[in-house]
Parts: C-alpha cells; structure tokens; sequence
C-alpha cells in the first residue's frame, strides 16, 4: 500500500472520531487531522466546529502547503485569534484537539522539547500549544508519522505536555488509554503492519489489535478534492 | 520622522535588545528586516514569539540571538530549523521554552501593566520550573494557581501590509499575535508592504488595530516577509524555502546578503 | 433552531440570572430584549455593564433587577438614570458599584478561564473594599499586587448589526465590551438588525469577531436599540429618550407596551 | 456673560493645559474637554494623541450631542477599545484625562458613588473609569459644572476616585494641587466670579487669585465651528 492509500487510512480513523464531538482543533504541519475534520463536517458531523488558528469554521476548498495559511482565513466563518482558542481549552470547551509528538509515552505524555543521546542533546521545535491543550482540552487526540522505538517511549525524558489521550495515532497503529492499566494499548493495527511489527518498534508493551477499518468511498472522494497533490503522505516519509 | 530605511531603523536596535516579531511561523514575518539586523552583525538578541521560523532561525544561525523565547520553531511543511537546532544544541543559544499559551500570557501582563497573570495548571509540563513560574493561592477560593510572569519586549517588530507615515497600520487576515505585542512592548517598528495616506488607511477602519502609540520606525518594504508569504500579495517561495531549509552557516552568510533587502 | 422570536429569547433568561449587556450608555444596547424582559415581569436579574444607560435604569425601574454591576449609570446628555437611581436609594436594587477598568479585568479572567487577575492599585477607592477584591503577594517581586475575581454572566445579550442564522455576528464601529463578554459568559443572546445569508457576513469577515459559539438565540430585531442608536442605521432618538427620561413607575410601565418590539 | 461665552473660558484654559500634553482622554458627557482637546490639536500641538472611548484619535468636524457617540469612530486613525486605553492609563502611559467629580474635596479626590444626607442615600452615576485613571494618568484634571458647598467640599464621604488632579476646573475657577499644603489652591478666578463668591460656595479654605485669560478669537472660532449649537452650555446648566 503507498503512502498515500497508508494516509487515507489514518485519515479516516479520525475523522470517524469526530462524529460525536462538538469541537476540533488542529495546528501547524497538521495534513492528517486537517483532512480528518473536513471530512467529519462533510460527512458525519456538519455541526462541528472546527478551530483554526487562522479563524473559526474554515470552509476550504483545498488543503494548502501549511495549514496555518492565511489563506484559510478567507473562508472562515468568524475572525479568532490563538490567543482565544487557548483560552477557550483553558476553560473546559475545547473538545478534540490534534497533537503531534515527536516522543510518545505509554502514558501518552509527550515530549517535544529535547532528548540526550549521551551527552548529546537533540533539539525538537517545542510543544507549541500542546501543554496547554493536553491538559485542558477534553479528548486529545495524539499523531505521530513515524513508529520506531525512539519515538514511542515507555517514559519521555522530558514531558512537553501531559493529558489523557482519547486516542494516539500512529503509521502502524492507533492506541486508546487503559485507565485502569494507566497506559496505552493498540485499539487497531493499520492492515499494511502487524503485531510484530509494533511489538518490535514499540518501546512498551503492546498488545495484538483487529485491523483498522478501511476508508469509504465517499472519504477518499473528499481527501481526493481537498488534497489533489497528495501533500499529506509528507507527515509519513 | 518616523519613515525611515531599513538600515536606519535596525540601527535602532541595540545588541541585547528583547525583540518579539510578528506573523507566525512563515506568514507576515519581519524577514526583511531580520536579514538587515544580521547584515549589521547584531548580538546578544533575545527573540520572542509564539511560533518561529525563518526569521527566527536565521538569528540563530548567524550568531545574532542569545535567547529564544518561544513555544515552537520549525518550517512546518519544509522540515526543521536547521540553524535554530545547531545554536541551541551547542549551547549557543539558549532556548527558553515556553508553550504559546504562556508566551502569550506574559504578553499580556505586559499590556495590562500588571506583574503576572494566572494561567491554567499546566504544571506537568517540565519548562514550566525551567522558566521559573510559580503558584499563588487564590484569594478568592482553596486552590494554587499558576501564574507567569510580564515580559515586555524592548521593540516589537512588525510587517503589516499597509500602514501610514506616522505609524497607523493596518493587518488583513490573521492577527497572530502581532496586536498583542504591540499592545506590550515598550516600542513598535513597522515594515509595511506599502505606505498609505492616512486617508486612504481610515476607509478600511475595521482593520487598522494598529495605532501609531509607540511606533519608532515605519518602513515600506515590498515583499518584507520574503520568502515567507504576506497574503493578499504574495505566497512562500517554496523553491527558495526549500534551499534556506538545507543552508550550512556560510550559506547562511551569503543569504543575507544575496536576498535584498 | 437558534433563529426565534423575541419572546422565545427572552424566555430563555431565568429570574436570578447574571446578564451583561452590550454597548454603552445609548449606543447600541440591547433596548428591545431589555423591554421584552419587563414584559414577561423577569425578576432578580443581576446586570452587568462597564457603562449602562436606558437599559439599565429600565430593569431596575420595573423591578427586574436585583443588582447592577457597573461603573456608571447615566443617561449622558439626558440626565440622570432617575430609576436606576431611585431603585438605589430605597434599596430595592443593590448598587455593586465597580469602576469601569474592574468590570472589564473580572471579565477578561471569565474569558481566560482564570479565578482572578491582577490590576493597577485602585485601592484608595472605597468600593475595593466593598466589592471585596484582595491583595496578592507578587511571586516575581516585592510588592502586593491588587486583584480581582473573575465574573461569568449567564447570558450575554448584545445588540449587533449583523448576524447570519447559526449566530456568527459582525459589529461595524466600537465594540465597547461586547466581543469580550461573548467570549467571558456562558450563553450569548443576540439581536440583530438583520439576519444575513453566512456568504453575505463572509465578505465583511473582518468585522465577524462574534463566532456562533455558545450563540443560543439570533433575534431580528429592526431598531432593536431603540430609543438608543444603532450607526449607521439610526441616532438616538432625542424626543423619545427626552420623555423617557422623566417617566415615573406608571410611565414606564406603559412605555415598556408602547414602545414594541 | 453668557454660559456659551464662559464655557469658552473655561475650555479656553483647559486646550492651553495640553500645550505640552503627550495624550489625552476623555470619557462620556465630556462636552468641554472634547472641544478644548480639538483646540489643542488644531492651535498648540498638533501631535497630541486624542484617546476615545469608541476610538484612537478622532478627527470629527463637529461635535456630536455625546462626546463617545459611535459616529467619532468613523474618524479615528485607528480601532482602540476602553479596556485598552485603560491598559494605556494601568502601564502609566497616559498623559492628561479629563475626569468629571459629583463631589470633589480639597485634595482633589472624587466622590462620584453617593452621600448620605442624614439617614437619605443619594446616589450619583458612579465613577467609570475614574478610579484607575486618577490613581494612574500622569495629569489628572478635574472639572465641574456646577460650583457650591455641596460640590467643593473639605472631605468626600466617599473616595470613588483618588489621585493628585493636575487641575481642578469649576464654573467659577480653576484650582490647582499645592502638593506642599497638600490641598487645592484657587489659581484663576473666573472674570464674572470672585473671591468672595469661591469663598462662600466652598467647603474648603481658598485664596484669591488673578482672573482666568480671555480665549482667543482662534479657540472661540474653533469652538463655535465644533459646537454651532451651543451643546456646550449644558455642561453649566
């Protein structure tokens, strides 16, 4: 399966996600869930609202090369700032927010700040709104377009943003928390891994998991118009 | 006079400066006038903003930065900020992490005039004892409260499409967190896709936000956030993002001085 | 449906609720929802505002209001709010006088989902000390820093040029405290002068800064500030706020069923 | 002389005060400070910031029947909210505000909430903005339409506004702080007042002084152009 099919599939395990939610935010570098709540108020969920750091309610035609874009503004259906929608998590009313990692733990905690590798520190760019939004928002959700276990760690060496995930998306597999195991555990293997697979690029346990389900038609239809180019399989190479 | 040049108003701003520079990431950011505070050779800058870039990036690179203050700095679709991550990984910069939301926070303490603002309990977070924000009690009920300090920066540097000779300016599209900084910081400089007469600014009235309080310099700079994109005029130059993105330090060098202003 | 009658909107409003209303003195206040209030006999309102005007000395005039909030009470150029003032003085209403800058800092913490927020030492002011507001120590610093605690009105209710159907509002000229209130209350009300297709308000989005969130009720309402002026659509109307101005209990109670909606 | 012709005095003297002035503010019902601050601007210092409540420096050609009418906004430079310009005023960065005082004590503090007359509350409008811009603007000044015992008084009941005023304008002159008495001082004396009559409408010790100068022909001029109705004198009434 390319990339772009392997997208697609990820795409859709969190648009089917947003069918009961009232509220999604996504940030920069964000192709998946931007797709993933197009095709939720498209097909599933006209009601939610969907924040943008660009404004409220984009109405976009296609997805372009940063999902920040001015551009998006145009189409919005109200002027908001950032500084509004962090105050809106601050209070309890962001519902979905989409959170990339570029560390995950088996808590779901994240670290987008720096590790050591020896004495060598590794820079990432920082958690942007993500401390904030893990702690406050009511259903984090977690993204990740890599899976090795350097990435998925038992614990982060630095936490960036901590919450409870609603769910962790990776490009083998989702995982939910275990509250009462207060870890993650693999809800859906995507059908091009396998339990092995996670088993050996995991740095926690894992567990075995039914296939995610396939995208529909109608979902691809729409990832196909907003996304002619295929922008979204750069978040997996 | 507030018009000025480019030069004459990055002559303005003294090594050790705390600048906070508007846009976000590679949108209506000050690129132009970052690159003629490196060509100066500035020093010892420290940066703030919620999402940095470009511009962030080629402070970093250049030895201009001590200090970055920031939730994030990447250039999104065109990978990470090469020079931003060597000068903090050597120890050259130091990088003072934040989460936008706190960045914004101290920003605003800064514009209320107040020493501090409450912020919501994101105590987990591990910068959060880095940079040194504390607990209150809360007056008013039984819980601690997080709290971050002002921070008020000495110049916020801002490229808005159009402004006035005084300084009046107006931003289309998002704001960011450029109205705040204005609000904020103790000085405004403007660059400005194009200078308009007062006049012609007042017929657009619901998006001029940006009074002449504070401003010090206005500069007309066409294609100011270049190579970023400053919507409705122009988009990234994705193929020049795409070269900036894999410079070494004399590359970087060369870059300031080849892309003019 | 969010699209309802004026009555339907009104309903909606609890006696005992917490209300903050739009505008400032006569301009742009939410005058037909505040009448249809006393029409339905609405009772221990508590009534927010920085400055209030007709809207305010109505409520407490007909005996809707329990407490007003505010700054100030007047009717500028008219006088006094003779039944704001009288309500006060025989203590039927509780005055919880603020100064302007408090209500508006007790907003921003509701907005900001913080329990209080510093403000500048207004402390020599008698209601300090009445409305309770204490000093914190300054975890940055040497000094006790004054505070306020955050208010959360139940509704805001705001008179707004244009809505389109699901709530998304524009405002043409000052905002005075509105775009803040929607943001700090639990439930907004709207009235507009005219409900416009989403693709009409679209055009002009940069003057939408009221998004549909938490918008329950849009209510079309032409001359919905009347007696007060709603530019560029209409100015006050002298004579009838002339009139106003002098009505005793009896008056006023006729007005509220004359003057309709 | 006339209330028109006395107004003039006395908004003569207030637009002389902003030679100097970096900015000036001034709120509601505020019909002689928005006249002296055009004067200002036009006459003496034309690079005076004129702050409003519904906007950042308004160029109206006339003045409309409430000094924070709406319609101002369309001749401003530039949006600016209330809670801003008390930002402005919290930082320490306003220069000059107008502040009106229901009663107003030999030391320049207000009483803008309410007295008791015995056992009989009587209540005033409040104080707006007052509180913080008399504790936080550089030059406070205070004006009055009306001049008696009851207005001028040695002690407010109430404190609703605290600050040192940099002037204090009635109907019959202007005062001053005299920091070392630690009380206003009469500074001018209108021309249709006097000594005697300050003394006897005042509750607290004044002084002669010499009269209030004459407005200009230039101030008279701009003011009737402003104001051709005559607004102004209600202000007196």
């Amino acid at each position: 399966m390319n990339l772009l099919e392997r997208s697609n599939y990820m795409i859709s395990a969190m648009a089917r996600l947003l069918k009961d939610a009232d509220s999604a935010f996504m940030g920069v570098a964000s192709f998946l869930p931007f797709l993933a709540i197009a095709i939720a108020k498209r097909l599933y969920n006209p009601d939610l609202i969907w924040y943008s750091i660009v404004g409220f309610n984009p109405n976009p035609y296609r997805m372009p090369m940063s999902t920040v874009h001015p551009l998006i503004a145009k189409y919005c259906d109200a002027k908001l700032q950032l500084a509004e929608l962090f105050d809106i998590s601050a209070r309890g009313e962001l519902d979905v927010v989409f959170l990339a990692g570029a560390q995950i733990d088996s808590r779901g905690y994240l670290n987008n700040s720096h590790v050591y590798i020896g004495e060598k520190r590794v820079q990432f760019p920082g958690g942007a709104g993500g401390a904030l939004l893990h702690a406050t928002a009511r259903r984090p959700v977690v993204w990740q377009g890599k899976h090795d276990p350097r990435i998925f760690v038992k614990e982060v060496q630095r936490i960036t943003a901590a919450g409870k995930p609603y769910r962790v998306f990776s490009p083998l597999c989702i995982f939910r928390l275990d509250e009462s195991l207060g870890r993650l555990v693999v809800e859906h293997i995507h059908p091009w891994s396998s339990y092995e697979e996670i088993r050996e690029k995991t740095g926690f346990e894992v567990n075995d998991a039914p296939p995610t389900p396939e995208p529909s038609d109608e979902e691809i239809k729409i990832i196909e118009e907003l996304d002619p180019k295929g922008i979204r399989k750069l978040v997996l190479q | 006079m507030t018009v000025m040049s480019l030069e004459e108003a990055a002559e303005m701003v003294e090594n050790g400066s705390l600048i906070s520079l508007s846009g976000n990431l590679l949108f209506r950011i000050p690129a132009a006038f970052v690159r003629e505070l490196a060509r100066q050779g500035k020093r010892d800058l420290r940066v703030m903003k919620t999402a940095g870039g470009y511009d962030v990036d080629l402070l970093c690179g250049l030895g201009c930065a001590k200090e970055v203050i920031a939730g994030f700095v990447s250039f999104e679709v065109f990978g990470l900020a090469r020079n931003f991550r060597k000068a903090v990984e050597e120890g050259k910069v130091k990088y003072s992490e934040n989460t936008c939301y706190s960045v914004i926070a101290a920003l605003r303490a800064a514009a209320y005039g107040i020493p501090f603002i409450p912020i919501a309990n994101i105590s987990k977070s591990y910068f959060v004892k880095e940079r040194g924000f504390k607990f209150v009690d809360n007056p008013y009920g039984e819980e601690k409260v997080l709290t971050v300090p002002a921070i008020k920066p000495d110049y916020a540097i801002l490229h808005v499409q159009k402004a006035d000779e005084e300084g009046n300016a107006l931003i289309y599209g998002p704001w960011f967190e450029d109205v705040l900084m204005a609000r904020a910081a103790e000085n405004i400089i403007l660059t400005t896709e194009m200078i308009v007469p007062t006049e012609e600014l007042r017929r657009e009235i619901d998006a001029v936000w940006i009074p002449k309080l504070k401003v010090k310099a206005v500069v007309e700079v066409k294609k100011g956030a270049y190579p970023g994109a400053c919507p409705p005029y122009y988009d990234m130059d994705f193929d020049m993002m795409e070269r900036y993105a894999s410079l070494d330090e004399e590359g970087l060098k060369n870059h300031i001085w080849e892309v003019r202003p």
